[in-house]
């Protein structure tokens, strides 16, 4: 099989490389992708939807199909890896608990654990002792990440960044959480349950508002047709669409990086992990 | 003024670029992995802070609202590593410790112990 | 309302998937409902649509944020896309109706995220088919894979496996395939199918736009699992849950041959694929070794799902090679084919659920003496069976007769011998099946009745007709002279009507391809091939 | 840890937590007209409501607090001065070409006597943000496990760093 | 002027995925994933790609680093190759 | 004679009826309503056959297009006087087996009784399809159908021979339509672009002689069901089934309808002008003359009655295709009547052979010496029909044969004319000899 | 004049990233990789902001910056408690 | 000179057909499945620096118009935009006048890099990290089958039953 890959990848490889050679330069200014379909995103993207960055205008406006479809794509990876991995909890396995006042641990054995009990807190198995540096650390830098991450939101149309990136480092703030100190407290703060409905819900604000479009009278997902509810024209109705939009994306993809780093933490059964 | 921001930046910059290469150096001579960190991981923030503070001054030379939100914001960068760094630097030493990695001793001084 | 219809197909499946993620975690029976009602409508839309495109005879085009078409993304809806769209949603419909019960099964207390899936999957073929945008397609590709390998890994305690093979070539494939609209882009600048068309006859010496081709070419190739890179398929099929399997069996390569024809057709324009490349010898080639090692391993197999992915590795050779058969015949025999191998392999796939349904396992051996106990599906069955071996007037011979026209007259002989050669090897396949349903039981038949009832009781109900019971036991005590009583248990009514229903399918559409073929397939051909 | 704050300082933490989100918002953003501003102040909000505001560490006093943080305000500089000497000196070290002979890793232990928690942490971090030692262990008695990476650095704790941070937490 | 930055950045790229797939450990192989991330972020933003180099850096770097080491946590660290 | 084209469902129904018969047959809860069915369907088969009749008397042909399926070819039925002829011939006999299988079947006790009856009525169904086809497609189609509805029969006893022939039968049969006659017919379609009956063929103008030899020869051995050697093992291996199949099989649908799909293709495909042109009859007649000569040579020698019987049919399908590549008129008519002569006289020989089985299970003609004492009525049925088949005046195969010989007559042919002569004697000889030995003292213990 | 000086700034410490890539890539053990990556990622944040001033968009480019700082400490943070957690409840801190 | 400019014209074509090429070798040829994955991620994400590349254009700008008061044009059209999104029906449309005309006159698309492959790029990262997700998952779960991640292992398992 390794020479098999070495021949393989050594036809192919020298086939492109071939090949290259009729690209056009990097960086040259009048290859046909430079002129063709571009210029017009460029010089278009103020009149037509009020947004500096360009990126962001394409994105989200004149190619906002591809991006709602990108968003579906995270949903989906989020439910595969919910419909593969996760596995009901099981109350058989043993489970371990500190004793508060103590410090003394016990193994319980089946569901006799001590439900409700203010003294005996549920530690993991492979429990290590609660690192105060890390955690401290980590709980003071929740709170700007997720400022910078809505930040980073709001700010997409004038400079890079938006919903993506933002709700990736909303997700990356709970994982943090969950690092910092253990999978349990994070899910707690915020459920899978929460996950998996706030996942469909961003991707059901991006899609539902470009079927409002479509309700009102226009092209799916033409934000313009929005101007009347939103008391704004056709060109700010474009931009202020693009917010909503990116919101939406920002939800799914905060809800389903969490839920993601969750199955996969824990191997799907959501009760301790990394 | 704008001769003597840049020629101050300059300095920090070129005097961080040199801690990153002391850090990078580092990296490679010290003997073990718990001494390559004190390097690794000190020098290149000292580097950052020096670089960055260099250009945070620079950018103010012209000064508007939005350099300087800019040179706050790079300040905040600044800011936001010299928390984590040390952070992350005791998260990887504390791994290393659970991992069971004995640091390595001068021979002189292992009878110190 | 009908001016959207373009946009409601895709539409309504997505925002269903979504509604049904969240509602799977208030309400475990309404997913499912969602997931139907969802299909259905997009089943209505899409025979809307065609019947809109055969009455004007002008493709639909729709724009997507209102941006025409080099700008933003559009949809077009023409001959060719309208029916493969009827038959995406038809399959993926039929398919959930009559899997409920396995569904319910087999994946418990995450029917919300099954379902949703589902119609994502759905989703993204029938995105697929209609996009006019060769950017957009690679992210619908995306998303059907990705829900695809979801649906598939979730089967037997080796699908995870099989699943991540099929991810990585799969990645490889749809990775080829972005590669391949890069070299396009890098030459054209532009991603919209109608645009490129008009750039590319321009610059056919172009070196890029050749290996732009030959890498799409390649990236769907591995994707539709034709012969070298089939590696995939059979375990991903074979040991997924019926459910899955009966929905991605039947769409999944054939959606991707569709997608080849489209590339090949609107993309690259005929010209270009025919007449400055002509890659007929060399992917007939590809389509006989993949017809004939497709059905000799089909030989092969005892597993009866697995048996079926390697015939539709022989399918696939079938459509690839009639497709470039580059005539008018061969072109109209894969297009054909396309919607004739959907509905036979979905009839197999729902028959291999009931199947499972019954004994319990995939062995074929396990299938002994069912035409005695459930005479109705074993006749559908074989009438798909037959629809398979090519046997008139099922669909599979109509498909068969005009690839095989195709390949004598483009002199491709091997091609022609290799069909007929693969429907002889699937006649016997299938024979050995009925010979084990018709015949085995009867040997050991008092034991093979115990455990067939330990079975059927590890299943959950059966609905079974008292009457019929009743007749059968007064048969046994008249007619059968050495046999115990043969109790008939058809599966339950939801499980059969869709099965028999897709059966009687097979018949209409193999007695109407012709007026298939006229009406729509001739208009979906470029005037440029003859 | 979860102990439920009384209403009022419930009031304090979430507003004080509230104004410097705000303050950091305006740095990012650098735009203040209505509608940005606004996107702000319901992105605070949401922080502040959704973390239910005991993640960012406020005491509840306002005394306290603007005691500490004009604390800081000396201490810091003091630590970046350090940390230069510090950086300077590690530098040299591993530019000599004698190093093997001038570096002496070792592991310290000691006990701490600041008792607060972020005082520990804070001192904790100042130890590692000065190159020659890396804080290994501490725990929330105290002990701490240093290790520096040469006599000089490891003679200078627990020293003056240590007496300036608990000066800085009132103890 | 930037492709000097361009040309040692692709080096480096290439060197790092070489070495995420020839290290003979998997966690080793997601850091190294996760260093071969960072420079691909890098060479996004040498090429003007701000968006690009953003998703990298929060993607690449941040939660697929972060993916692979949870699925290492759950089961192994061994590889033969 | 005025052709006149009239448009009717008739063929249709007749075709439909005894599919229509099945879900009956299937669910039926007694033995009796089954047979009713079957009966039933029978009867309203033949009065649907027999009501066009006097249509085609009258020169009509009638024709229905059930659906286009291709752009230029439909399903299609075409009642003509040759066609009708053989689904009289069909149904009547349906009929009499019918009521032979109801008494064969309950007196053995058969099991899966419903399910022989209901591909026996496929069976049928797919024989008049045959009969009334109006293109080579709709006759593939039923003669596929065939095949597939008598599989079960032949392998009715479900034992490891049945099953073992049950391949077989299917490997020549499928092999054959699949493999050999498919691919002709398209190349025929490519090459003529039509697949319809015409009265002079439709190959001529179109294909040339090196084709038009391979095309034939593909047909003839294709339609394995005709039996001309090599393509005729099949038969004897078939002979597992229980008796009525086997009559059924050999003397009405199987083989006839491989026998009439040749006289078709011939006629209406290849074209006699065309066959006779490029000396493609002449080959043809050769095949069947050697397969004529072995096959009885064979029969000779078979001790299993059934057996006999079988390399006897092989022998006598091939008068047919002789009778019709001589491409005289007289031996076309010849060839044509034996396909009714050759049924009759056949279909008694078997019930016979079958009854002898009921009555005293036995099957090797060694065995049965003095039998005839014993059933005198059946023995004398068996003789009858063995004149008839060897070709004695006054019974119907003499007439079938007297058209061959003036056939072979003029067509100036004379070695066909031995190769009938001496089959004929060869077919005597095992029948008397047989006749005589049933009627001679029983074994003495 | 000074933009020579943070273009060849640049220039030098993405040159000065091959040390901490060797270290990353060669390193002897897990930890001494993490090591190398974390160094990367700090030097990549000043290089970010060296790109910016190429540019002339600083602005534009601080926000990656501050991303890529935040989410090199998530990864690094992650990684290192593979090891935090993959001892059991067996063996505890010495100290 | 003549031949470096030539490498710098075509290195990154060349760097990404070596990088595509090293996962496609992980992907064919290694054995263990997180190594393939890795390579996986490796593979898709030499497509993006191909994107990226044709992308580049010399001596343009980041894709995103300048605006703030060094260039009269685009800040008189950032006004007009942010005039738009508060101010009455009829300001909004003056201002939207004044954006278009804004936007004519100063706008070049020499200046700015292509932004449209970053936009499909981006949906590519998403896509692969979508993959890796699930990929992953995947490869925890035939961990849990298997006890191992090599290929040879598993297959050996399979064959020993």
């Amino acid at each position: 099989m390794k020479i098999l890959g070495k021949i393989t990848i050594t036809i192919c490889g020298l086939l492109l490389l071939f090949f290259t050679s009729d690209f056009p330069d990097w960086g040259d200014v009048n290859s046909p992708a430079s002129t063709h379909l571009s210029p017009y995103f460029i010089e278009h993207t103020i009149e037509d939807t009020a947004v500096p960055n360009i990126v962001t205008s394409v994105l989200a406006d004149y190619r906002g199909y591809d991006t709602m479809f990108e968003t579906t794509v995270i949903l989906t990876a989020g439910l595969a890896c919910f419909l593969l991995l996760r596995i009901p909890r099981k109350d058989s396995i043993h489970r371990y608990y500190r004793h508060e006042p103590t410090g003394v641990t016990i193994r319980v054995e089946g569901d006799r654990y001590p439900k409700g009990s203010n003294v005996f807190t549920r530690i993991d198995s492979s429990w290590v002792p609660y690192d105060l540096i890390i955690n401290f650390t980590c709980r003071l830098l929740i709170h700007f990440i997720q400022l910078f991450a809505l930040y980073v939101v709001a700010h997409g149309h004038h400079s890079p960044g938006g919903g993506f990136q933002g709700g990736v480092l909303l997700g990356a703030s709970v994982i943090l959480f969950a690092i910092s100190g253990n999978l349990r407290a994070a899910i707690k703060r915020f459920g899978e349950k929460t996950a998996a409905i706030l996942s469909s819900t961003g991707v059901f604000i991006y899609a539902g508002a470009g079927a409002l479009c479509l309700f009102i009278g226009e092209q799916f997902l033409n934000y313009s047709a929005l101007g009347p509810l939103l008391g704004t024209d056709r060109i700010m109705a474009r931009s202020h669409g693009i917010l909503i939009v990116e919101i939406g994306v920002a939800m799914a993809v905060m809800a389903v990086m969490i839920w993601i780093y969750y199955n996969l933490s824990s191997a799907g059964k959501q009760d301790e992990g990394l | 003024m704008i001769i003597l921001t840049s020629l101050v930046s300059g300095i920090m910059i070129l005097a961080g670029l040199v801690f990153f290469l002391g850090g990078s150096i580092g990296m490679i001579r010290l003997p073990d992995f718990y001494s390559r960190l004190h390097s690794a991981g000190m020098l290149d923030t000292m580097g950052l802070m020096l670089t960055m503070g260099g250009m945070a001054l620079y950018i103010i030379h012209d000064l508007t609202l939005n350099n300087v939100l800019s040179a706050l914001k790079i300040i905040l960068i600044v800011v936001f590593i010299f928390i984590t760094s040390p952070t992350a630097t005791h998260a990887i030493v504390d791994a290393g410790i659970r991992a069971g990695m004995k640091p390595w001793r001068k021979r002189g001084s292992e009878a110190g112990k | 309302m009908t001016s959207n219809l373009p946009a409601l197909v895709i539409i309504v499946p997505l925002l269903a998937s979504l509604v049904a993620a969240g509602a799977g975690w208030f309400n475990r029976k309404a997913p499912f409902y969602i997931a139907v009602i969802a299909l259905l409508i997009s089943f209505i839309s899409s025979v809307l649509l065609l019947a809109q495109v055969v009455a004007t005879g002008v493709a639909i085009e729709y724009q997507m944020a209102g941006w025409p078409a080099p700008v933003g993304i559009v949809y077009v809806i023409d001959h060719l896309s309208a029916m493969v769209l009827v038959v995406i949603t038809f399959v993926a419909f039929v398919n959930l109706i009559g899997n409920r019960q396995a569904v319910e099964t087999e994946f418990k207390n995450k029917e919300g995220a099954f379902n949703a899936l589902y119609v994502l999957f759905t989703a993204g073929l029938v995105g697929m088919t209609a996009t006019g945008d060769a950017f957009n397609l690679y992210v619908l590709l995306e998303i059907a894979s990705l829900s695809g390998y979801a649906l598939i890994g979730l089967g037997s305690s080796r699908a995870p496996l099989a699943t991540l093979n099929y991810l990585f070539l799969g990645t490889i494939g749809a990775t080829f395939y972005l590669l391949g609209v890069g070299y396009l882009y890098i030459a054209t600048g532009s991603l919209n199918m109608a645009d490129l068309a008009t750039i590319i006859p321009s610059m056919m010496n172009s070196s890029t736009i050749l290996f732009a081709f030959i890498i799409c070419l390649t990236g769907l190739l591995v994707k539709m699992a034709i012969f070298p890179v089939h590696g995939w398929l059979p375990g991903a099929y074979s040991e997924s849950s019926t459910v899955s399997a009966g929905l991605i069996a039947p769409l999944t390569t054939k959606v991707t041959i569709y997608i080849m024809v489209r590339i090949c057709l609107t993309l690259f324009t005929p010209e270009y694929t025919f007449g400055y490349i002509d890659p007929t010898d060399i992917m007939v080639a590809i389509a006989v070794a993949s017809i004939i090692f497709g059905s000799l391993s089909a030989l092969a197999q005892k597993d009866f799902k697995r048996m079926l992915s390697y015939i539709i590795i022989a399918e696939v050779g079938y459509m690839v090679g009639g497709f470039f058969l580059g005539n008018r015949m061969g072109v109209s025999g894969a297009i054909l084919h396309i919607v004739n191998d959907a509905a036979m392999t979905l009839a197999l796939f729902m028959a291999a659920g009931i199947f499972i349904w019954k004994t319990g396992d995939e062995k074929q051996s396990s299938l002994k003496g069912l035409y005695a106990k459930m005479p109705f599906t074993m006749a559908g069955f074989t009438l798909a069976a037959l629809s398979v071996v090519g046997v008139p007037p099922t669909c599979g011979f109509f498909s068969k007769w005009y690839l095989i026209s195709g390949g004598i007259a483009a002199g491709q002989y091997l091609f022609v011998g290799a069909l007929i050669f693969s429907s002889l090897i699937n006649a016997v396949l299938f024979f050995r099946i009925f010979e084990i349903a018709l015949f085995e039981p009867f040997k050991s038949h008092h034991h093979a009745g115990d455990e067939e009832d330990k079975v059927e009781s590890h299943h959950g109900e059966t609905i079974v007709d008292p009457g019929v019971i009743e007749s059968a036991q007064q048969y046994s005590g008249s007619d059968s002279h050495d046999h115990g009583a043969i109790v008939i248990k058809e599966p339950p009514l939801p499980m059969l009507v869709p099965f028999l229903g897709v059966c009687v399918l097979l018949l209409i559409l193999g007695l109407y391809s012709g007026s298939i073929v006229n009406n729509i397939i001739h208009f979906a051909i470029p005037a440029g091939i003859i | 840890m979860k102990t439920k704050l009384k209403k009022a300082a419930f009031v304090t933490t979430f507003s004080i937590t509230f104004l410097i989100l705000f303050l950091f918002w305006c740095i990012f953003s650098g735009k203040f007209d209505a509608f940005h501003l606004s996107l702000g102040v319901i992105s605070c909000l949401l922080i502040c409501w959704a973390t239910s505001s005991d993640l960012l560490i406020v005491p509840p006093q306002i005394s306290r607090l603007v005691r500490l943080w004009s604390g800081f305000v000396i201490y810091i500089p003091w630590l970046i001065w350090q940390i230069i000497l510090a950086n300077i000196h590690v530098l040299v070290l591993v530019l000599s070409p004698d190093m093997d002979k001038r570096i002496n890793p070792k592991i310290i232990k000691f006990k701490s006597r600041i008792k607060d928690t972020v005082g520990l942490v804070t001192f904790a971090n100042s130890i590692t943000l000065t190159p020659g030692t890396i804080t290994v262990a501490l725990n929330m008695y105290g002990d701490m496990v240093i290790h520096a990476i040469d006599d000089e650095s490891a003679a200078a704790l627990p020293g003056d760093m240590e007496k300036k941070v608990a000066k800085l937490f009132g103890e | 002027m930037i492709w000097p930055i361009d040309l040692i950045i692709l080096g480096l790229v290439i060197v790092s995925a070489v070495a995420a797939i020839t290290v003979k450990d998997l966690l080793s192989a997601a850091v190294l994933l996760g260093a071969y991330s960072f420079l691909l972020c890098l060479l996004w933003a040498v090429m003007g790609a701000v968006d690009v180099a953003f998703t990298e850096a929060t993607v690449g770097a941040g939660v697929s680093t972060v993916f692979c080491v949870a699925a290492v946590f759950h089961t192994t660290r061994r590889t033969k190759d | 004679m005025s052709m006149e084209t009239i448009l009717s469902v008739k063929p249709l129904f007749a075709v439909l009826v005894s599919l229509v018969a099945i879900p009956g047959i299937v669910s039926s809860r007694s033995q009796n309503i089954r047979e009713a069915w079957t009966f039933g369907a029978a009867a309203i088969k033949l009065l649907l056959v027999l009501s066009m009749l006097p249509l085609v008397l009258d020169g009509n042909v009638l024709t229905f297009t059930l659906v286009q399926v291709l752009p230029d070819i439909g399903i299609t039925f075409k009642v003509d006087a040759f066609g009708l002829l053989f689904a009289i011939v069909a149904s009547s006999l349906w009929i009499v087996t019918s009521i032979y299988s109801i008494g064969y079947m309950r007196s053995l006790n058969e099991h899966s009784q419903t399910r022989y009856f209901s591909f026996f009525a496929v069976a049928i169904s797919a024989t008049i399809g045959v009969a009334f086809s109006a293109n080579l497609l709709t006759l593939y189609l039923f003669y596929e159908m065939l095949s597939l509805a008598t599989f079960p029969l032949v392998t009715h006893h479900q034992d490891k021979e049945a099953r073992s022939s049950g391949r077989k039968y299917l490997f020549y049969i499928l092999g054959g339509s699949i493999g050999l006659v498919l691919p002709a017919m398209m190349i025929t379609y490519h090459f003529t672009g039509t697949l319809d009956f015409a009265a002079q063929g439709v190959m001529a103008g179109h294909i040339n002689s090196g084709l038009a030899l391979l095309l034939t020869v593909m047909f003839l051995f294709g339609f394995a069901k005709v039996g001309i050697m090599p393509m005729h093992s099949w038969l004897p291996a078939a002979m597992v089934a229980p008796t009525p199949v086997s009559a059924l099989l050999h003397a009405v649908a199987v083989v006839k309808v491989g026998a009439f799909s040749v006289v078709r293709v011939f006629t209406g495909i290849v074209g006699t002008t065309l066959l006779s042109d490029f000396g493609i009859n002449g080959i043809v007649c050769v095949l069947a003359s050697i397969t004529i000569v072995v096959a009885s040579l064979i029969a000779l020698s078979q001790d299993e009655l059934k057996r006999r019987l079988a390399f006897s049919t092989i022998g006598q399908l091939s008068y047919i295709v002789l009778g019709i590549a001589l491409l005289t008129k007289s031996g076309m008519t010849g060839g044509m009547l034996h396909i009714a002569m050759h049924a009759f006289g056949k279909i008694t020989l078997f019930f016979c052979a079958g009854a002898i089985f009921c009555a005293t299970g036995i099957k090797y003609i060694s065995k049965m010496k003095g039998i005839g004492r014993r059933m005198p009525i059946t023995m004398t049925a068996f003789l009858i029909g063995s004149l008839s088949v060897v070709g004695f005046p006054p019974c119907g195969g003499f007439i079938s044969k007297w058209y061959l010989v003036l056939g072979t007559v003029e067509s100036g042919n004379i070695a066909f004319l031995f190769v009938l002569l001496g089959s004929s004697f060869l077919n005597a000889a095992y029948f008397f000899r047989f006749s005589t030995m049933l009627f001679s003292a029983a074994k003495r213990r | 004049m000074m933009d020579t000086l943070i273009l060849l700034s640049a220039i030098l410490l993405s040159l000065f990233m091959i040390i901490p890539l060797y270290r990353a890539v060669m390193g002897p053990t897990v930890l001494d990789r993490f090591m190398g990556v974390n160094a990367i990622g700090t030097q990549t944040t000043a290089l970010l902001i060296m790109i910016g001033f190429i540019y002339k968009r600083v602005d534009m480019f601080i926000d990656i910056a501050l991303a890529y700082a935040m989410l090199n400490f998530i990864a690094v943070l992650a990684a290192s408690r593979y090891f935090h957690k993959r001892k059991g409840l067996t063996e505890e801190m010495e100290s | 000179m003549e031949l470096f400019s030539f490498i710098v014209a075509k290195a990154d074509y060349w760097a990404y057909v070596i990088l595509m090429m090293v996962g496609l070798y992980a992907l064919i040829a290694k054995n263990n499945l997180v190594k393939k994955i890795v390579g996986m991620t490796i593979f898709q994400t030499a497509i993006i620096l191909f994107y990226v590349s044709i992308g580049y254009k010399k001596g343009a700008t980041i894709p995103i118009l300048h605006h703030g008061s060094d260039h009269g044009g685009e800040a008189l059209a950032a006004h007009g935009a942010h005039a738009a999104a508060h101010g009455t029906q009829e300001v909004a449309e003056q201002a939207a006048h004044a954006v278009a005309h804004a936007g004519e006159a100063a706008v070049k698309a020499m200046d700015y890099i292509n932004p449209l492959p970053h936009v499909l790029m981006l949906t590519a990262i998403v896509v692969g990290v979508a993959t890796l997700g699930v990929a992953l998952a995947l490869a925890m779960k035939v961990y849990k089958e298997y006890g191992t991640l090599e290929e040879d292992e598993i297959n050996q398992q399979l064959r020993n039953g």
